[in-house]
């Protein structure tokens, strides 16, 4: 599975994507989330407000508790600033 | 009509095809967004990352919700992405409907949306470095009120 | 910019030029009104009659108060008298500010009291003749909102 | 001085404006209009709601109280529809 990240937060990070295993357990993208952070300790400074931010699946976005389900990206999207 | 670009495009040539591709409207909307240059603050240029499938699905889902909540006989969106600089156009959003009410208010929740959720992100290039734009909070408000 | 006129005028190549004679404005809101067709109510022309020293001096004096009540940089508009046909483009208001609220209200601020308050009148010609446009009660309640 | 109609007003008078001098009396744009109306009474029908127009003084609408004060011009301005 691949993950993105954006902006800043691709940034922090110094790199754009992550390709992940993530184990069984990992069954919402919110579960996702929490698996990512306990790998990586940029990743968990940078999302310690982690309510400014929205999740994509398939390109798509959607709430936190949406199961993976076979997902093939999901992106980590810091607040957005179009328009 | 969606399009997310690296290209820039003419506003108002867009604005007269998009006019012209009904009949049986009376009222057009357009909204268009400048890159904005303040004399005390001064910007080089507006950089904008953008997730380009994403951003193309949601603007897609945004453009046909607003159709059939204001009951807008079309609207459009085009979006640019990559380095623009000031006076540049960033983005245009444009309704059409029979009547001018429905119009404003499909372009207004179109602009409201499309600040917090579309997947575009800022950046200010100014002459000591670039910073990113930070969400304003009045930009949730705006979007809440179209909620229920 | 205040122009009444019997001419023909090109909608996206002024938005064009009015988004261009400013620079440090973000957000430029148009509102465009055609001349509309309906298949089960179909008409020939619309017919503007207009007052034009009037219309002039009115539409002066509501573009400052939009700027000055908006904080606008800057307000157009253009309204057209004669004969159009269907597609045609009856007026059109535009507004330019910093942000895209000032823009909007700005924009429909002008609308709402345009409809009531310019010596503007439109006849139907139809297959069957010529009939009167007839005020909407709801332009009336539009514009009453803001009042106060 | 000119007193202007327009559109269904100026139709049903069939014509577009009266040259008048209204006698001292008559002190504002509503004394002229009842004025107009006692000597004419096509406009006296077509005014029979005159709440629904609105009046004019050296082309600028001005209250139906507003003296005359020497105008030049007034017009009666049946429901606008411009826009």
């Amino acid at each position: 599975m691949k993950v993105l990240y954006f902006a800043w937060l691709r940034e922090r990070l110094n790199r754009a994507s992550d390709e992940v295993a993530p184990p069984a357990e990992v069954q919402t993208l919110a579960d996702l989330v929490s698996w990512l952070r306990s790998r990586d300790e940029a990743l968990d400074y940078a999302m310690a407000d982690p309510s400014i931010f929205k999740l994509s699946r398939d390109a798509r976005i959607v709430p936190w508790d949406t199961p993976l389900d076979g997902a093939q990206t999901v992106a980590i999207l810091p607040p957005m600033t179009g328009g | 009509m969606i399009r997310v670009t690296a290209d820039g495009f003419d506003a108002g040539a867009e604005a007269n095809r998009f006019a012209a591709s009904h009949t049986d409207v009376g009222a057009m909307v357009t909204f268009t967004g400048l890159v904005r240059s303040l004399p005390n603050d001064p910007i080089l240029a507006l950089i904008l990352e953008c997730y380009e499938e994403l951003a193309t699905n949601e603007l897609a889902a945004l453009r046909e919700q607003a159709i059939s909540r204001f009951g807008l006989t079309d609207a459009a969106i085009i979006h640019r992405h990559g380095r623009l600089v000031p006076g540049e156009t960033i983005m245009m959003v444009m309704t059409l409907a029979p009547h001018r009410k429905a119009a404003f208010e499909g372009a207004q929740f179109l602009m409201d949306y499309l600040k917090t959720d579309a997947p575009f992100w800022k950046q200010e290039e100014t002459a000591t470095g670039a910073r990113w734009v930070v969400t304003m909070p009045k930009d949730k408000d705006a979007r809440s009120r179209w909620i229920g």
